[in-house]
This record gives structure tokens, sequence and C-alpha cells, in this order.
């Protein structure tokens, strides 16, 4: 118990927690938008993975990382309006159209990256840029905090400021207010002349952008080349984020966190005697268990609330 | 077409992705500064013809023209550049914005980027002041009552500058009391130089208040009529074809034991509000008990925690004796409940099984439906949906046919075939002619008395005032979740009176609504 | 049609064609096999005739791959990996007149295989050159290394191959100093890369200033662990230092050494004695250092990190194991709560 | 639906999938430098020899399993993705007995295949519990499942099964009498055939013709007016659940002792997310899905019959799948030639 402890004290491990949530965050954001909207978005996990490809890529042939970065973004964007195109006028079942979105995504990277470099594993041949990581002039100094929060990728801080970003383009703006509405009465939007399948475009354009930042982060942050699969499941994992967070921005953040926590004590655990299949099922159960206590909480305060209005009766 | 209007569709048809044909080749024009009536059997198409003009529905042929011009209405903000508005039969209301947010949505103020909230409810303010519609700014849509949602509707249409205004029967779920105010505010509206289009079953509004009507039957128009020169009964000749008596001959009821006792029940709801308030009353076999009040004041929550839909917190339910507290929707139904529901689609049919399956529903564990080796007893379950289908007069293409396929009164019939020929014991009927044409209705209400006579026991709980009072043998009026009146006597009780009990401007004393139980 | 005595066709042509139970671009083990073809085309140019088959980590669809292969007409027949042997067998068993090579494991050859000659690496004695040189570098006061006693063995998973890496590495760091410790822990996977650069990181930071991955593509991830906290790392079965030099020479100035298993030259050294007609088809050989089976890359990047007195270190153990003074365990045939046990002696 | 609609049904099927051909042909002939024998060999290879028909129909026996799984799930609007951690679950249970247990040919495959079931069962069923209990979206919690039931069955298969004799992480051999017999010379199509094509049977006749079917049926469509017939809606959500778990976890059993020695998956093999893709294109209906399964497995086949002969790398074919999803699914593509056919019909 003492080495856990040990191994979480060390700012080197909050650090790593950062890092690690770093891409699980984004692709919450991306599914708190489409959620809102009333789209769930299960190909954050494809959009990521081309948008990780797509940014090895374009840093390669530019030579510049955030033109990398810029293509990222764009080709989430432009899967996301895929996505959005056949959900919302071909009338595919979103949650279908996701998964093969997925399957499209992950044959159709490496076979991409088959027809450019002849590999069908890694992009290490392809001389890809990386995003510049950012020390914090005086926070870095500061004992503990310093080597907790600064020396992060530009990803990573912004993944953070995207929180406030999100937060403020859902319930401080025109179009979140319509994203909101049109999550939970389309028929409203409609009859004031609002487009519900374009305000859905948008959110799914910007849901989209959100796991490009993620999947830019992955190739271009995280480590510096494409692998084959090598989102890894952090799409559906961001999906449950943001589901365990009650969509709310914060409680994504904060459950994105706690998968990152987990992610990153399973990768520390292996070093005390603990078989490894279990240090790795962790964060994955701890998911399942945020996500039930999640739940538990919601129905109880409601619970809570019933039996409370049901006897204030009697008391009268 | 009139030379003088300024709005005219033409030649409009309309086939729904079902296959079913809602409009056929209709005519419809309207002038400037006048309110037109637009009424026509449940079906006929009205509510079709609008969305078409709103943009919500594209017509598969025809045109509109407005001034003369031809114009497209593709969609909903075509129409509200035109200065169309519509408040919608079903509210288009997002319940966790505020009334402001809702009527500001999608002509936002902004400061920059920001969506301006205080500008919002400064603006839903003059406009409530300026047409005289009392509305709260910030109250939360889903904690509103239904008249001032109908109010937050209206001023959405108003806010965008509407100069037609479309209304899909605003005043189903209005009280007398409500109406009239209402009224006054069209007709101001309509001396400022708007044009009010008004959908209505209730004759006698439109006869007060439009100046013409066009009638619709079957999706087609039957013509265009100035209102002083037709009656009541002109119209609803024309609207359904033949002459129509809506009063059930019944015999005055012979009320044996009881067979439903509710005893100080109370309900809450999952936004913490009580909507059924400490209600006591029993129901006897042999009889109709009628259950009247606008919508929306505990009626529903009522019949859920009855029929084991919804739980209950205090008080007690029981049927034949038996206390249903702890009992299941299944078991309930063995005791001989049988339950109307008050929305078909939701509640009462699984709309892409078929007619056979639907009529099955319930019974499906009967042993007469079942065979060996787990198997259901397929040629029995066809050969007893047939004689259903045929003992009601269910139109539909065989018992295979989805339900989704079939209008909305032939869905009603399936279910009130299954609900009806199993012999119950008690019968909650939630609104069971809701939206099903004149035919229908006569056919059910007679079937609902023939019930009775056999010794059904029926509580029929219903918006519409004219079904309750013809059809209950006493009724309790609702009001707050609470039982603000009981009737014991329907034959000499005016309309007026119910309406204020509704409203909860009357109520009477504890000793006179006690006599509901029967004790 | 007539074969000669080599096995080859009449018109004189070797047909030779691998099959990759994986995809190239591991910068490790496929690649190095894939890199033996080239060997031999290279040397033997229009006498044979070569090709690759990538079957993908798509498990059912290899041995419907092997079995149309053997339905052609090749010559030889090359795969690798213990997944393959019992297909392999059943194979060779129908086929008589065709020859087939497997590396990194073998045959049974109670099973009466005449024609099939299987490659073992004694990757464990490599692995202890390496786990020497990484415990004397962690003593040593290089610019990038700590005091601690404390280096790195980053797994695939937990299996025979990877855990004879792992043995022989244990008892090459215990050979220099009984007291070091290893930090050992395993991806789960031989593609997460970004899960192997977050393991690796978790060690770096744990203390460990030299990391061994043995993890295929995944293990790439401590590669870039190593770049990121400026700590050396050990690569495996490739030249992984030779992947890096053009696109990415931060990298590769961090690696070490790598520990190599040619599969490369071993497949041209099977061909080459194939030619001769002197292969031990029926036979498995295991090839140690004499053979060039196995070796540490001693490239420039070697060169530039490793001080004089350490690669002199190296040389001699290497000459140890050469002459038999140095006996390494493996991890074949060792159970799982032996290999466990191996682990927690060493764990920091 | 009307006849007419019916037969525009069928016909926009056939539609989508001759754009699906013809797009991977493009693609082919864009990419391949030898796009004839691609074409062909893509086209009809999975007929060319007993062989790859063989291949053919051992790849839709678990398709067959994992998409009743998910029809049984879908009907009931149960959107539980977990089938692929029940089917990898389902044959780790099945290994177990396979290995230890000492029983009669067919008496043990059947305990086998029943408990890998129950195991599976357990999978599917715990999102659905969860679901009833708390409320959690059973589509999220399965997802996080599949990785629950990999990890954990790693764990099992390394420290109770592993045979350490091996050269990779993988159970011992299983008994003989556990294996399901092969059936037909020279393919590896073995007896869990029978199972597959019985258990379709038997789930189209659950589905249409039983009150349990009819239960989950109505839940599927509506569950407010499931539960207005009475119908425990939370014992069938649970249940529907359960039962493809089962489906899934038996297919995965089935699949291990058929076409494996030993239980040898080290990742996860794909064929729940391929039984979700056969349910959605048989509409969820028991009797399409082996028409589904077999045009799944017809296109990977062909694929990967291609991809072994030509310059083709068979990842090709998850894009054009994908895209056949999108369009099969898409209830608005062609459907204003649909509406245009409704007008006609309904105004003549
Ligand atoms: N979205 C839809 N899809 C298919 N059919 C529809 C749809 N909406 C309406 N219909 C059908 O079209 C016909 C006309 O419906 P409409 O709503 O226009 O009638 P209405 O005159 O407004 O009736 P009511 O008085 O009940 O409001 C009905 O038969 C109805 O069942
Ligand atoms: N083998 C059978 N033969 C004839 N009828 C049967 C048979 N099994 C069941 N039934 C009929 O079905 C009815 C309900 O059966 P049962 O009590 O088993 O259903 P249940 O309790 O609702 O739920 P479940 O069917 O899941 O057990 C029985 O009362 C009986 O009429
Ligand atoms: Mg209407
Ligand atoms: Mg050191």
């Amino acid at each position: 118990m003492n080495a856990v402890f040990e191994i979480v004290l060390n700012p080197l491990f909050a650090f790593s927690v950062l890092r690690v949530s770093t891409p699980i965050l984004f692709a919450a954001l991306g599914a708190l938008i489409s959620d809102k909207a009333g789209v769930i978005n299960i190909a954050l996990e494809g959009i990521m993975l081309i948008s990780a490809l797509a940014g090895v890529i374009f840093s390669a042939i530019s030579g510049s990382a955030f033109f990398g970065l810029f293509m990222a973004l764009f080709f989430g964007g432009l899967v996301a309006f895929g996505l959005g195109y056949v959900s919302l006028k071909l009338k595919t079942d979103v949650i279908l159209a996701g998964i093969a979105i997925n399957l499209i995504a992950s044959g159709g990277t490496v076979f991409v990256l088959f027809l450019l470099t002849g590999d069908k594993g890694i992009s290490s041949s392809l001389a890809s840029k990386l995003l510049p990581k950012i020390d914090i002039p005086i926070l870095k100094s500061i004992p503990i905090l310093g080597p907790i929060l600064s020396g992060h990728n530009i990803l990573t801080y912004f993944a953070f400021i995207s929180v406030f970003l999100v937060w403020f383009l859902l319930y401080r703006t025109p179009l979140g207010l319509r994203i909101r509405a049109v999550g939970e009465n389309e028929h409203a939007v409609d009859s004031v002349g609002i487009s519900v399948v374009k305000t859905r475009f948008i959110a799914l354009i910007i849901s989209g952008v959100m796991a490009g930042f993620g999947g830019a982060y992955m190739t271009m942050g995280y480590i510096s080349w494409f692998s084959r699969d090598m989102t890894a499941g952090r799409g559906f994992i961001a999906l449950a984020a943001e589901s365990m967070g009650g969509a709310t921005p914060l409680g994504s953040m904060l459950s994105s966190l706690l998968f990152g926590f987990f992610d990153a004590l399973s990768n520390s655990l292996q070093l005390l005697k603990i078989p490894y299949e279990f240090v790795s099922m962790l964060p994955y159960v701890a998911t399942v268990v945020g996500l039930v206590i999640y739940t538990t909480q919601k129905t109880k305060r409601m619970h809570r609330m019933r039996i409370k209005a049901e006897s204030k009766k009697e008391v009268l | 077409m009139t030379s003088d209007a300024v709005l005219s569709m033409e030649d409009i048809t309309k086939v729904y992705p079902n296959g079913i044909v809602a409009n056929k080749g209709v005519n419809f024009s309207v002038r400037t500064g006048e309110i037109h009536g637009l009424v026509g059997e449940n079906g006929a198409g009205k509510t079709t013809l609008m969305q078409i003009l709103f943009g919500l529905n594209q017509a598969d042929v025809g045109k509109i023209f407005f001034n003369g011009k031809e114009i497209k209405i593709d969609s909903p903000h075509a129409a509200i550049a035109q200065g169309i508005g519509m408040v919608h039969q079903h509210f288009m209301l997002v319940p966790s914005l505020t009334v402001s947010e809702n009527l500001v949505l999608g002509l936002e103020p902004r400061r920059g980027f920001i969506f301006d909230k205080s500008r919002g409810i400064h603006i839903t303010q003059e406009l409530s002041k300026k047409y005289n519609l009392k509305v709260e700014p910030d109250m939360l849509v889903r904690d509103l009552p239904v008249g001032l949602k109908q109010k937050v509707e209206i001023l959405k249409a108003l806010y965008r500058g509407a100069k037609i205004l479309i209304l899909d029967e605003p005043t189903a779920v209005l009280t007398p009391q409500e109406m009239v105010e209402l009224f006054n505010e069209l007709r101001q509206l309509r001396d400022e130089g708007n044009t009010i289009i008004f959908i209505s079953h209730k004759l006698a509004e439109v006869k007060a208040l439009c100046n013409r009507v066009t009638v619709m039957r079957a999706g087609k128009s039957q013509g265009v009529f100035n209102v002083e020169d037709v009656t009541e009964e002109d119209i609803s000749r024309i609207m359904v074809g033949r002459d129509v008596i809506l009063r059930v001959e019944k015999d005055v009821a012979q009320p044996k034991e009881s067979v439903l006792k509710v005893n100080r029940l109370t309900v809450v709801n999952s936004f913490n509000k009580r909507v059924v308030d400490d209600i006591s009353f029993s129901l006897r076999r042999g009889e109709i008990l009628g259950v009247a009040g606008v919508e929306g004041n505990g009626q529903r929550e009522l019949v859920e925690a009855i029929t084991g839909f919804g739980s209950y917190g205090l008080g007690s339910i029981l049927i034949d004796g038996e206390d249903i507290k702890q009992l299941s929707i299944k078991e309930i139904r063995d005791l001989g409940c049988s339950h109307i529901p008050e929305d078909r689609m939701s509640y009462g049919c699984a709309p892409t099984l078929s007619v056979r399956m639907n009529l099955l529903s319930y019974k499906h564990n009967r042993r007469e439906f079942n065979r060996r080796f787990f198997l259901m007893h397929m040629s029995t379950i066809r050969d007893v949906s047939t004689e259903l289908v045929k003992e009601y007069q269910i139109l539909c293409t065989s018992t295979e046919q989805e339900v989704r396929c079939m209008s909305g009164g032939n869905i009603q019939k399936v279910i009130v075939a299954r609900e009806f020929s199993d012999n119950p014991k008690l019968i909650v009927a939630n609104q069971p002619t809701r939206g099903i044409d004149v035919g229908a209705t006569e056919f059910i209400r007679k079937r609902l008395v023939e019930l009775r006579d056999r010794g059904a026991a029926v509580l029929l709980v219903s918006a519409d005032l004219n079904e309750v009072m013809e059809l209950s043998d006493s009724f309790l009026v609702m009001y707050g979740g609470k039982i603000n009146a009981f009737i014991e006597d329907v034959s000499n009780f005016n309309e007026e009176k119910l309406g204020q009990y509704m409203l909860g401007l009357k109520s009477q004393d504890v000793d006179e609504i006690g006599r509901a139980l029967h004790d | 049609r007539g074969k000669t005595e080599a096995g080859t066709d009449d018109d004189g042509v070797l047909k030779i064609v691998n099959l990759i139970n994986g995809t190239r671009g591991d910068k490790s083990f496929f690649d190095s096999s894939a890199a033996g073809m080239d060997l031999i085309e290279a040397k033997y140019d229009s006498a044979v005739l070569t090709k690759t088959i990538e079957m993908s980590y798509d498990q059912p669809n290899w041995e419907p791959t092997l079995l149309d292969i053997a339905d052609q007409d090749w010559d030889i027949i090359i795969v690798g990996t213990w997944q393959m042997t019992e297909m392999l067998e059943e194979v060779a068993r129908d086929n008589p007149d065709k020859r087939f090579i497997i590396y990194d494991t073998e045959v049974d050859y109670s099973l009466d295989l005449g024609n099939v000659y299987s490659i073992l690496y004694s990757q464990n004695e490599a692995s202890f050159v390496a786990g020497a040189l990484a415990t004397a570098l962690t003593k040593s006061n290089l610019p990038l290394t700590n005091p601690d006693k404390l280096i790195g063995f980053l797994g695939g998973m937990d299996i025979p191959v990877i855990n004879d890496f792992l043995v022989g590495y244990v008892e090459g760091a215990r050979y220099v100093d009984p007291d070091i410790k290893i930090a050992v822990s395993y991806i789960g996977s031989f593609d997460d890369t970004a899960k192997g650069k977050e393991m690796a990181l978790a060690q770096y930071s744990q203390g460990v200033d030299i990391g061994f991955n043995v993890a295929g593509q995944a293990g790439l991830g401590q590669l870039d662990a190593a770049k990121d906290m400026h700590r050396y790392a050990i690569g495996v079965d490739s030249d992984q230092a030779e992947f890096f030099v053009q696109t990415d020479k931060a990298t590769a100035d961090l690696i070490a050494t790598s520990v190599l298993k040619h599969v490369d030259k071993s497949l041209l050294r099977a061909i080459d004695m194939h030619m001769e007609g002197k292969a031990p088809y029926g036979s498995s050989e295991i090839l140690g250092f004499d053979e060039e089976g196995v070796g540490i890359a001693k490239n420039e990047f070697y060169m530039a990190i490793v001080p004089e007195e350490i690669r002199e270190l190296v040389d001699e153990i290497e000459e140890k194991i050469r002459s038999g003074e140095i006996e390494v365990s493996s991890a074949f045939g060792m159970d799982s709560e032996a290999i466990n046990e191996l682990r927690y002696s060493i764990s920091p | 639906m009307t006849k007419a609609q019916w037969r525009f049904e069928f016909y926009r099927t056939g539609v989508v999938i001759i754009t699906a051909v013809l797009l991977s042909l493009l693609i082919i002939v864009l990419v391949s430098d030898m796009p004839g024998l691609a074409i062909k060999l893509f086209l009809t290879g999975p007929l060319d020899s007993l062989r790859h028909f063989g291949n053919l129909v051992e790849m839709v026996v678990p398709l067959l399993f994992t998409g009743l799984a998910t029809t049984v799930m879908f009907t009931a609007s149960q959107f539980n993705l977990g089938a692929e951690g029940a089917f990898f679950f389902g044959a780790i249970g099945a290994a177990f007995i396979a290995v230890n247990w000492n029983l009669p040919p067919v008496l043990h495959p059947a305990v086998a295949i029943v408990w890998g079931g129950i195991i599976g069962s357990v999978f599917c069923g715990i999102p659905g519990a969860l679901k009833v209990k708390w409320g959690s979206s059973e589509l999220v919690s399965s997802l996080m499942f599949n990785y629950i039931a990999f990890f954990l069955g790693l764990y099992l298969i390394n420290y109770l099964l592993r045979d350490v004799t091996a050269g990779a992480m993988v159970s011992f051999p299983f008994a003989n009498s556990s294996k399901l017999v092969k059936i037909i010379p020279k393919t590896r199509i073995h007896t869990g055939l029978f199972i597959a094509v019985f258990t379709v049977l038997v789930m189209g006749v659950f589905t249409y013709r039983t009150r349990w079917g009819y239960r989950i049926r109505v839940l599927g469509t509506n569950i407010e007016f499931a539960r207005y017939s009475g119908i425990n809606t939370t014992w069938t959500i649970v249940m529907s659940q359960v039962l493809g778990g089962f489906l899934a976890g038996m297919g995965g059993s089935i699949e291990l002792l058929g076409m494996y020695r030993r239980f040898e998956w080290q990742t996860l093999p794909g064929y729940g997310w391929t039984g979700i893709i056969v349910a959605i294109l048989a509409h969820n209906n028991p009797f399409y899905v082996p028409l589904a399964a077999l045009f799944l497995a017809y296109m990977k086949i062909g694929s990967d019959i291609m991809s072994r002969s030509t310059d083709m790398p068979n990842e090709f074919v998850a894009i054009i799948q994908g895209m056949i999803i999108i369009l099969i699914s898409a209830s608005s593509f062609l459907s204003k030639q649909r509406h245009k056919m409704i007008v006609r019909e309904a105004i003549s």
C-alpha cells in the first residue's frame, strides 16, 4: 500500500495523469457537444484515428506542426460532417454509422499508411513534427505544482481551456442555446425557423474537431508517430467519461481525469506485485464503477426528493 | 381563387411516407384582417395543410401564393420570413429552458458573441405587456401550466413578427374563462390588421370568433363559407357527410358493490410536485364515474396509480378489496382491470407490430394462445384477432398489417377491442375518444355504456366536457391534484359552473366531496 | 515436375516465400524477417524468386494462407513464431516434397518432419549482455544516468519468448551487480505504442535511466519516452537506432544499443546452406553469437554513448558466453510461478 | 409494408450491394498494379476451390452466433455492444472444460459449449442488469466490459491454463474428446455448422413463435406498451441481454473447439463487432442472419485470398464494409425514388 502512495504522491505521477487524460478529455468534450445536440457520436474513436494520421502526414509534408494540427482538425470536422451527412440526411442510424466509420477508419488509416510508406504498422518513416511543450514561467519554479502543471504539451493546456470554452459555448452563446434546445426538443427548434439538421451538423462538426484535437495530440504530442489502431479505445472511454460526468463540461473533465488517474496508476502499478492483466483492467473497471455510482447517486437523489415531498404533508 | 386573398394554397396534395394521403388537391385562401376558421374531423388533414404552409411539411403537388406571387416555403424559416407564424397543436417548447429563452430562440439578442439573457427577459416583458399576455420570463417552461404554455407559444409567433398567425386547436387545453380572454386578444390582433387561421373542433367557437370558415373532409376541402351564412349543424353536416347524433342513449345506472376504492391517495412527481393530493373516492359495478378537469391537474397520475403505471406515496388503492400498492401491472390486470391509455401511440400499441400482435398484448400468456413446447398458438391468435377486427369494425388490409400504417381512429379501435373483449371488471378509460372521428366515437361510447350495463365499473377520464357530461352517471372535477367537486346528478348541471370548478374558482366543501366515497 | 538435388525447379529458379504473421513496420522482428528476403534476393539475384506475404495479425487467416501457399509451387516456405508451429507441422507432413523453414521456434521432430528446418535464437544470451551493459551504464556517471541502481524492462506480453529476454537480462544485470533492481512492466499488447510510451515514462520517472523494450511495435513507445525524458533505451530485434537516423536523430542518439535477433541473417544463412545442399532439414539449430543469430548492435550511437571500459566489459562477457564460461538460463519451460519469483526478486 | 414496398426494399439492397462492389472495384483499379487478378480473386476466390469455400463457411459459423446474439439484443432495443467480450470470454470458459475435464466425445464439447454460453451470458447480462438497476447506459458499459472480458480472460489463461512448454501465451491443448469433429475433408468445416444452423432456426422460432420472443419484440418496439401489456420489462431487458451473451459465448466456444487446438487468442477476435453489422444487415431478423453473415464472410475471405496473391492489402475490406453498412441502413438512401413510388401508388 505504501508503494502505491509513493507512486501517487510523486509529482511526476500527477503530471502523467494530466498527460494521459488529455486525449480522453478532448474526445469527451466532443461527445458532450454532440450529445447535447441529441446525437450519440460513437465515431469519436475513428475520427481520432483519422485525425492522428492526418496530423502526421501533413506535418511531415509541410514541415509544420501547426499545419499538421490544422489538417487534423480539418479531417476531424470532415469525418464528423460525413457522419452528419449519413445520419442526418441519409437517416442511417447514428450508432451504426458510428461503428461503420470506426471500421473505415481502422482499415482506412492502415491502408493509407501503406500506400504512402509501404508500412502497415507505424509511420516513423515520415518525418512528422511535434507540437511544442510549454514551460509556464513563474509556475514552473513553484515546488510540487511546478513539475505537475508546467512543461505539458500545448494541447494539454488547450484541453483544459476547452472545458471552459465548451461550457461557454453551450451555456452563454446563442449557438449553445440552440444546440441544447435541439437536443431536448427538435420540434421546438424547427418551429422557430432554426434548421434542426443544420444545428446538429454544426454540433457534430465541433464534436469532430474536438476529437481531431485528441487525435492530433496522440501523434504530435503524446507520441511522435502514427501506429495502427493507436487510439486503442480512447474514443469509447471518452463516451463513458461524458456519460459518467453527467453530460456537463466539468463532469466530463473530472471523469476524464479519473480515468487518467487509473490509467496512469495502471502504468505504474505494474512495478508492484500485481498481475499486469488486473492492473490493465483497472481503468475500465473504474469507468464502469464510476458510471454506476453516478447513476445511483442520481436515482437516490430523486428518490430522496420524492420521499421528502411525500412526507411533508404528514408533518403539517 | 379570391382576388383579395393575401395568401392562397392551390391544389395541395400530400402523401406521408406510410402512404397516407393527408391532403388531396386542397385549395385554401385567407384575406387580410380576417379570422379564418379551419374545421374538419380528426385526420381530415388540417394540421398537415397548415404544416405545409408553415414549412414543416412539403407538399408533393401544389403551389402557394403570397400577395399573388408564387412562393416556395421549404422550411419554417422561409415561412417566418414571409410573416407566417404558427402555434402548434402539440407544444413545441423546450422544457428545461426559461420562458424568455424559449421565446427568443432563433432570434437571440446578442452582445458580441454572447447571448444577452437580460435583453431576452426585457423583450419578453415588453411583448407580454404589448399583447396583454401575461407570462413570467424567468420561469422554466416545464413548470408552467398548459394555459401559460399556450401563451408562450402565441408570443413566440408574435415575436417573430407574424402577420399571418396559425392557431392549431389552441383552445383544446383551455378553460372557458381562459378562452374568452384569448378570443379578445385574437380579435384585437385581427383589428390591428393581422390574419388569423383558427383550427378547432368546437364549432361554437368558430361561430363566435371567425369571419369565414373552410371545411375539410378526408383530406379534401369542402368549400369556404361566411360564418353568418351557416349554422353549426350545417358545418357539421358538411364535415361528416351526414347528420350526426352524438347523444348516446342510456338507461339510469344500477350501481352495485364497489370495485375500486381510492383512499387519501397522494402522488409526487419527479420534480417534487404533489400532483395528486389526498384524493378519496370509490367506483361501483354498473356505473360510469367521470373525471373532468383541465389537463394537467393530476388526472394522468391518478390513472397511472390505479393501473400500476406509476408509484404513489401515501394512501391506498383497493381493487375488489385488494391493496394494489405492491402489485405489478400484470397482477393488477389479472384482477380484471383494463386500461385505455391517454396516449395511444406511446402506451397503447407497438406501432411496428401487426394488428394481431397488438391485439394479443397482455393476453399473450393465456393458455388458449399457448401450445406445448413453449410455442404460441398462432392459428388461435389469428382466428381470435380476425373475429375482433370484424366485431369492432376495424379497417385494415389484414390482421398482419402494421399498426402504424393505420389511421388514428382505427388504432384506437384496436386498443378498445383488446381492452373491451375481455369482460373486464374495471375499465379505466383515459380520453377514450380523443383524436378519433365521430363514427368511431359513437361506437366506443355505446360500447362503454354496454359494458356498464353488463356490470363493469368504468372510470372515464376526459378533457371533453360533453363526453364526461353525457356518459357519466356521476363525476369528479379535479383541480391542482385535488377533487374540487363531486357531482352526483349529471342531468341538471351546467357547463358554466363546471368551468368554475375546473379553474378552481369555486370548490365544494369537504362533506360534499366526501360523498364520492359512497360509505 | 522434376526437382534437382538442391530442390530448385527445372528453370533453375529457387522460389522462396516468407509468410509474416503480422505486418511490416514494427521496426523489429517482422521487419528483420522481411529484410532477410531482401538479403537473399540481393545475393542470389535471378537465381531466386522471393516473396513476402503479410498475413497481418488476423489469426484465423494464417492457416488458410499457409495451406494456399503450400498448394502453390514454392520450393521453400518460411514462417516464424511459435504460433505457426502446430499448423506448420501438419502442412509439412502433408507436403513432403516441399521445404520449410521456421524461425524463432522449433517444430516437434518426433513427428518425423524431415523437411522442416527450425531456427532458434539464443536471445537470452544477447539479453544477458544487454542486462550487463545496462547495469554498467546505470552505475556509471554518464550525464544522463542517476546514482540509483535501477534499470527497466518493458515487455509486450507476459509470454515465454518475451520472458526469455527477461531471464537473460536479469542474469546479465546481476552478473555485473547482484544488488541491481529492475523495473519490469508488460504493455499487454504488441501494437499499442501510446501505452508502451506511458509505461516507459512511468519507469523512467521512477528513476530508471536505461530501459530495454521487448514489445515489437508497442515497444517503440519506449524510445519516444526516452527522448521525452532524456534517458537511455535499448532496442530489440532490429537495430532500432538505424530506423531513426533519418527521421529522428534525437531518438537515435539515446539508443545505447539494440539486442539483435538476426532473423534476416539467419534466413540468408539458411538459404546459403540450402544452396550448398547442407541445410539441416529435419533438425533445429540454436543460433547464438557465433552464428550471428543474435548480437548487440555496436553502431555509432553505441560508440558515442558507451564509455570505453564498459565496451570492454561487454566484449569480455560476449567472449565468455561464446566460450561457454557463462551459461544463461532460459524462460522456456519455466512456469508462471517461477517467472513471478524472478520478477519479484529484482523488483525495486 | 405493401408488396411494392417490399420489392422496393429488395431492389434497394441490391443497389447498395452493387454500389459497394463497384466501389471496391474502383479502389482496386486505382491502387493495384494487377487489377484484373485482384478483382477476379476478390469476386470468385471464395468459390474457386473446396478449401476456399471451406474458409467461407468456417467464417460464417462464428458470425451466425454473434449475429444472432446482437439480433436478439437489438430486437429488444438494447444497444449492447458486448457480443465481442462475451464471445471471447465464452471461449475461455469452454477452454477450461476442454482442457481440464475428461468426458466422452459428444458430451464433452456439449458441456463446454453450454458452459461457454453461461459465461458469455454473464458478460452481456451485467450491462443489462446495471441498466435496469441504475439506469447506466448499456451501450457505454458494454463497451467497457469488452475490455474487462479481454484482460480478465488473459489473466485466467496466464495463471490457470497456461502451457509453459509452449512458446506463447496459450492454454494447454484441448482434450481430443472435446473437439468438434471436422465434417468435410480438406476443409476445417466442423459440426459447429450444424449447431449454428440449428440455432438460427431455434432463434427464428423463438422470436416469432414463442411468448418470450413476443415479449422481446414488444419491448423492442415500445417499452411503454410492453409495461402496459403487463410484461416484466426489467426482467425482459436483462434476459434479452443474457440470451445475447449466451449465444455469443456459445459462438466463442464453438469457434474455439472447432477451429483451434488450444486457446491462443492474444487480441479480441472481432467477430462480435462484425456480428453487430450482421444483425443490422439482417434487419434483426434471425432468418436473414445467415444471408448477412455469408455476405460479410464472402467479402472478407475474398479479400484475404486477393491479398495473398496480389499487392492489395486486405485492410481495404474494412472500408467497403463500412460503406455498405451506412448505405444499407440509410433509410433515406433512394428515399426520393421511394417516396415517388408511394405517391404514385397512393394517388392512383
Ligand atoms: N407524420 C405523419 N406520418 C404519417 N401519417 C401522418 C403523419 N401525420 C399525420 N398523418 C396522417 O395524416 C392524416 C391527416 O392528419 P392531420 O394531423 O393533418 O389531421 P388533422 O385534421 O389535423 O386531425 P386532428 O383533428 O386530429 O388534429 C391522418 O390520417 C394522420 O394519421
Ligand atoms: N407448455 C405449455 N402448454 C400450454 N400452455 C402453457 C404452457 N406453458 C405455459 N402455458 C401457458 O402460459 C401461461 C403463462 O405461463 P407462465 O406462468 O410460465 O408465464 P409467466 O409466468 O408469465 O412467465 P414465463 O413464461 O417467463 O414463465 C400459463 O398460465 C399457461 O396458460
Ligand atoms: Mg391536427
Ligand atoms: Mg542509475
